[in-house]
């Protein structure tokens, strides 16, 4: 339990570190560096044009898709880190097989994924 | 528009950024006409401004330090020039490059109807680049000169102080 | 010197006695106020801190120090390798002016940024364009803490170390996405888009890269993953894991052929398109992090770490890593970028696939 | 052949047909077609396969009068459709339903010469600023009606509109080469319209030729297209040499034979590496410029200049060939064989430049006829239409370049055609070299004032079909001066091809068609 907190301890200071950091880069130029006043300094940049139309709309569902299929597996994926770390040369083969059912199930994801089409890109789709 | 000075400002620091700006000057993806071309050449391997750390083209006016005006000035660019120019970040400098960007250029007669004579009646400009088109050592030479500015000397002797 | 203090009094104080006193009355009253912090706050607070943990302060505060040197080290030596690397890739020779052989270059060029305006535009959404940069640096920085970059020099050896970088390497995909939705510019907001979709289908062949070589050697940590190399480095027996991870790896950070998020021709500079000075070194700095860390765990899971003869193991830790650095570098400088779809399908319909298979084999083979 | 078929037919209608001289004056047929008639005529062309090279106005202040050029692929002779309009009441029926491509070419015409196209969907200013009052290319100044000033600014989208994602791309903009602004109306990362604006580098080169006289406007079109200039050159003293009709020494033709393949060469490198760059490679780029700079050194050697070279004069040349020029584009003849090897393995078998550029933006047979485009970009669609096999000129005549022809219309296929053709044009330059007859290389006499008349002529630039239409009225400035711009019609071809390609087959696309912006803008 100490180790880890410690463990834990170091990480959480590794990441007070880097806020820390990027908060003094930041804060520098703010007392060395000249200033710019215009009128259309601080307007959002295209391409020297004034805006038009919203930024934040709903960009395309495709991706929504893919956002999907991700979370299914990435959290099956973790699953697989204890699995490894307890897999040993040798041994019981029905480790084996436990392993290569449930990969197996993650190929099928793919594999239904494939075949509903959500790998191809095509206009007509949207 | 204009450019306030820093909040802090020591000589010996001002320097010694002036000095890290002199050597790290990143133009802006800029291309307007025949002058872009050379523009171009000149970022090519036989021009190669890496040697002074100037080759960084930087698409977005924010991350840049420099703009090359390469080309003639239309009363229909001349806004967008003026917003990019007001978009990028202080310290900023202006290189017009080419007759077009000094004073129209060839373009100018009587009864125009479309093109800005000079790019210094739309931002400010530091360093004047004569030519149609300017040679590509000659943006060197204006990139040294805008170097000069900074620094207060020049990087190479001139020719003349060689020989 | 006696001269070039009087023309500093002229010039910055302009020989008025009345603004160099005000001068030194206000130095001395900040370094009072440090003083008295440094003694009051931190001075307690390490006490505390050293009662409870001994020695293990000194060494996170070494470790603290040595890290930012090495990724500051990394940072400017990358950013001038990269120049020059592509320089003589494409027939010119890169920087020279600045410093010998153009080493100074980056110096100059971090120097500059630092004294560059930071624009914040009006109608950006604060917190996330704000948060953005710093976010994007917290996971270069805790990946670094368990990289061992030899057999004694690493800065904690934790257990679940695979696991911890993975984790917080995701934080990067988030920051992305941050800076691409908080600018409220398009480009910035395609960029932030591509670069979650990116993220997420590399991700997945990443981890399932890195399976079988934990199999393999039976632990989460980097130095127990680096000691069960032993005799052999895995990247003879695991080819395709190596593979899947480097691509993966490139693709993670956003790297030509894969940099889609900031694709130059379509998106002006993508996520980061509305960030100025220090807060787009920070992204600049973050990216070159980022390529030395994947390169590193690359070096550790495949090619040994820090083991190899004659040398000190540190030296061949920098050199193997800087070896596939290199050849990160030599992708950018030859591919064109891929489309959009490409990389995506790319990744589910071969890498996905194929780590599956390895680790398929890798696991059968190891019950044999 | 075809032209007579459709001339009898066209007689059949009841329009008055009259041969031209084409030595004389660029085009064979003149059809006079009353103002209502133009669509009728327009869909017998088409039916023809005729393509719609340009159309363009002459103000003669008490007519307007509208010319149309049609032109075909295999039976390659131009005819000319005059239309003649009343400036009180300039109103036209719009053939943009038969011809897509001269929908431009009409919105051209209406912001400078105020002819109103009936039937025309969009006839929103491309050119001119919000600050223009006036029609300025018509003789008298006219005003612009009330009415008409919304087209000045306004464009038929709306930014309000659900669910619409406007990308505005450019005029600052890494791939859009220059200035072009287009504006994308997107579906995700699909482009569902493209709508661009020029203009941005209009540079008034044919109200500057009213202005000047014809040896002082010269030098500008050097400027027109920056990138191959000699074309431009070679066209505006082809279209004059046509006219004053001039014997040019067939020492001069074949020196510029040379130089304008030279010229070419030096263009489709630049393009080689620009449309890399696009595609996010930039090594090539750096190949590519180290080859052109070999170019541009022996051009300057002759010219003096590197980019804007004005070489050419009215019946001959500016200067006699410098010493070691010939032996210079021997020594470049046998570098660049070489380096193709290093352009095959960098770029032609890259699989992701393959994938990129393979079946993206195909542009059909069909609509490159409709548009009118011309070059690479339409030999990549597989038609072999090059000017200088079916109208030869300088001294194209003797040394034939072999026409390439891809039959995919997609980017790939484009890029092989015009690395395709720099092979080609080494071959020419070869012959060319080798026989370089002796003799003087100008006219001792060349006419200062031109005869009065008008004169099409036509070259083939780098990217696509150059043409020039110069109308004299005796004195020493041209009455009109009308150029054909081959980009012009490639990015009206492109809007159509653009729609639901994704964004980055977009950037593909616009590199592959070699634009350059001030030669469509003029």
């Amino acid at each position: 339990m100490e180790t880890i907190l410690r463990d834990f301890g170091f990480v959480l200071a590794f990441v007070v570190l880097a806020l820390l950091f990027g908060l003094i880069a930041v804060f520098i130029p703010r007392l060395i560096a000249p200033r710019t006043v215009g009128a259309k300094t601080e307007s959002v940049y295209e391409c020297g044009m004034d805006p038009f139309g919203s930024a934040w709309i709903r960009y395309a569902a495709l991706f929504y898709l893919y956002a999907l299929i991700f979370i299914a597996f990435d959290v099956d994926v973790l699953y697989l880190f204890p699995v490894a770390t307890s897999y040993v040369r040798g041994g019981k083969p029905e480790e084996f097989l436990a392993l290569a059912v449930f990969v197996l199930l993650l190929v099928l994801a793919i594999a239904y994924a494939w075949g509903k089409g959500v790998f191809r890109w095509k206009y007509e789709d949207l | 528009m204009e450019v306030r000075g820093p909040l802090i400002k020591f000589g010996v620091l001002e320097k010694l950024l002036n000095l890290a700006r002199a050597n790290s000057l990143w133009p802006m993806t800029f291309g307007l006409a025949c002058c872009a071309i050379e523009m171009m050449a000149t970022t090519a391997a036989r021009f190669d401004p890496a040697r002074f750390g100037a080759e960084v083209f930087r698409p977005s006016p924010r991350q840049c330090d420099f703009m090359i005006v390469s080309g003639t000035i239309t009363k229909k660019i001349a806004p967008v020039v003026r917003t990019l120019y007001e978009q990028m970040a202080a310290p900023k400098w202006v290189i017009a490059y080419g007759n077009c960007a000094i004073s129209g250029g060839p373009f100018v007669f009587e009864g125009q109807y479309n093109v800005i004579e000079g790019v210094d009646k739309v931002i400010p400009v530091d360093v004047y680049v004569p030519g149609c088109p300017p040679r590509p050592e000659a943006l060197l030479e204006a990139i040294m000169k805008l170097e000069e500015k900074l620094t207060g000397y020049r990087r190479f002797p001139t020719p003349e102080r060689r020989w | 010197m006696i001269e070039w203090l009087k023309r500093r009094y002229r010039e910055d104080f302009g020989g008025d006695p009345l603004r160099l006193a005000l001068a030194m009355v206000g130095l001395a009253m900040i370094l009072a106020v440090v003083v008295a912090f440094l003694y009051l706050v931190v001075g307690r607070t390490l006490k505390a801190v050293w009662s409870a943990w001994g020695w293990d302060v000194v060494r996170l505060f070494l470790g603290m120090v040595g890290v930012m040197a090495v990724v500051f080290g990394n940072a400017l030596f990358l950013v001038w390798a990269e120049r020059k690397v592509a320089g003589h890739m494409q027939i010119r020779i890169g920087p020279k002016e600045v410093g010998p052989y153009g080493l100074l270059q980056s110096i100059a060029d971090s120097a500059k940024l630092l004294a560059k305006e930071i624009i914040t535009p009006r109608l950006v959404d604060r917190p996330l364009y704000l948060l953005a940069p710093l976010v994007i640096f917290v996971p270069c920085l805790v990946a670094m803490v368990v990289i061992p970059f030899d057999a004694r020099l690493q800065v904690r050896d934790i257990n679940v170390g695979v696991v911890l970088i993975l984790a917080f390497s995701s934080l990067t995909v988030l920051a992305i996405f941050m800076a691409g939705w908080g600018s409220v510019n398009k480009y910035s907001l395609i960029g932030g888009v591509r670069s979650i979709s990116q993220g997420i289908a590399y991700e997945i062949p990443m981890l399932l890269a890195i399976i079988p070589v934990v199999m393999m050697s039976g632990t989460l940590s980097l130095k127990g993953i680096v000691e069960a190399q032993s005799r052999l480095w895995f990247v003879a027996v695991q080819p395709v894991a190596f593979l899947i991870y480097f691509i993966s790896a490139v693709a993670e950070t956003n790297r030509t052929p894969f940099d889609l998020p900031e694709a130059e021709s379509e998106l002006v500079a993508g996520y980061h398109t509305e960030y100025s000075g220090m807060r787009f070194s920070l992204f600049f700095l973050a990216e070159y992090t980022n390529m030395f860390i994947v390169s590193a765990l690359a070096t550790v899971f495949f090619l040994g770490g820090y083991k190899g003869p004659v040398l000190p193991g540190v030296v061949w830790f920098f050199l193997k890593t800087y070896f596939l650095i290199f050849i990160i570098m030599w992708f950018r400088w030859t591919f064109p970028r891929v489309r959009f779809d490409q990389l995506l399908n790319f990744s589910w319909k071969l890498l996905i696939p194929l780590a599956m298979a390895n680790l398929l084999v890798t696991g059968g083979l190891l019950k044999l | 052949m075809v032209a007579e078929e459709l001339l009898r037919g066209l007689e059949g209608l009841g329009l008055e047909i009259r041969e031209a001289l084409y030595e004389r004056q660029g085009f064979w047929f003149d059809i006079h077609c009353p103002r209502d008639r133009i669509v009728e005529v327009a869909e017998a062309f088409d039916e023809k396969g005729y393509w719609i090279e340009d159309v363009l106005c002459v103000d003669w202040r008490e007519r307007l009068e509208l010319l149309y050029h049609f032109n075909h692929w295999e039976d390659p002779r131009r005819l000319s459709v005059r239309v003649q309009v009343d400036p009180a009441d300039p109103e036209v029926p719009s053939i943009c339903k038969v011809f897509p491509g001269a929908g431009w070419h009409e919105r051209e015409i209406h912001e400078f010469f105020g002819v109103r196209f009936k039937g025309h969907p969009n006839l929103a200013y491309l050119f001119l600023h919000d600050e223009i009052d006036f029609y300025p290319l018509r003789k008298d100044r006219v005003p612009i009606p009330e009415e008409d000033k919304r087209l000045l600014t306004s464009m038929d989208f709306s930014p309000e509109e659900e669910d619409a994602f406007w990308i505005n791309m450019g005029p600052q903009h890494p791939s859009t080469h220059g200035v072009l602004r287009l504006i994308l109306k997107m579906r995700g990362e699909y482009i569902e319209r493209a709508e661009p604006v020029l203009g941005y580098m209009h540079r008034m080169q044919e109200k500057m030729a009213e202005v000047r006289t014809y040896a002082q406007y010269y030098p500008n079109t050097a400027r027109l297209d920056y990138v191959g200039p000699l074309a431009f050159s070679q066209c505006f003293v082809g279209a004059m040499e046509r006219l004053c009709g001039l014997e040019v020494p067939e020492r001069a033709q074949v020196i510029r034979t040379i130089t304008l393949e030279l010229n070419r060469i030096a263009s489709h490198l630049l393009w080689l590496g620009t449309f890399l760059l696009d595609l996010g490679a930039t090594t090539p780029y750096f190949f590519a410029f180290d080859d052109r700079e070999q170019i541009l050194d022996l051009m300057e050697g002759l010219t003096g200049a590197r980019l804007t070279f004005s070489f050419f004069r009215i019946g001959g040349l500016y200067e006699d060939l410098n010493d070691g020029f010939l032996e210079g584009v021997a020594r470049f003849i046998e570098r660049m064989k070489k380096r193709f090897q290093i352009y095959d393995d960098l770029v032609t078998g890259n699989i992701i430049f393959v994938k990129r550029t393979k079946d993206v933006g195909v542009i059909p047979r069909e609509v490159a006829r409709r548009y009118g485009a011309t070059g690479p970009t339409l030999r990549g669609s597989g038609v072999a239409y090059d000017v200088r096999r079916s109208e030869p000129y300088a001294a194209y005549s003797d040394f034939p370049p072999e026409v390439v022809v891809r039959q995919e219309g997609d980017s790939y296929a484009r890029y092989l055609v015009r690395l395709e053709e720099i092979k080609r044009s080494l071959m020419v330059l070869e012959q060319a070299i080798e026989r370089v007859p002796e003799g003087p290389f100008r006219l001792q006499k060349t006419p200062k004032k031109p005869v009065p008349g008008e004169v099409y002529f036509a070259t083939e630039s780098p990217r696509g079909q150059v043409g020039i239409y110069i109308v004299s009225d005796g004195t020493d400035k041209p009455y009109r001066l009308k150029w054909r711009s081959p980009s012009f019609s490639n990015l009206a071809a492109f809007t159509e091809v653009v729609k639901g390609q994704l964004i980055a087959d977009a950037v593909a696309t616009l590199g592959s068609l070699d634009l350059v912006i001030p030669e469509m803008d003029r």
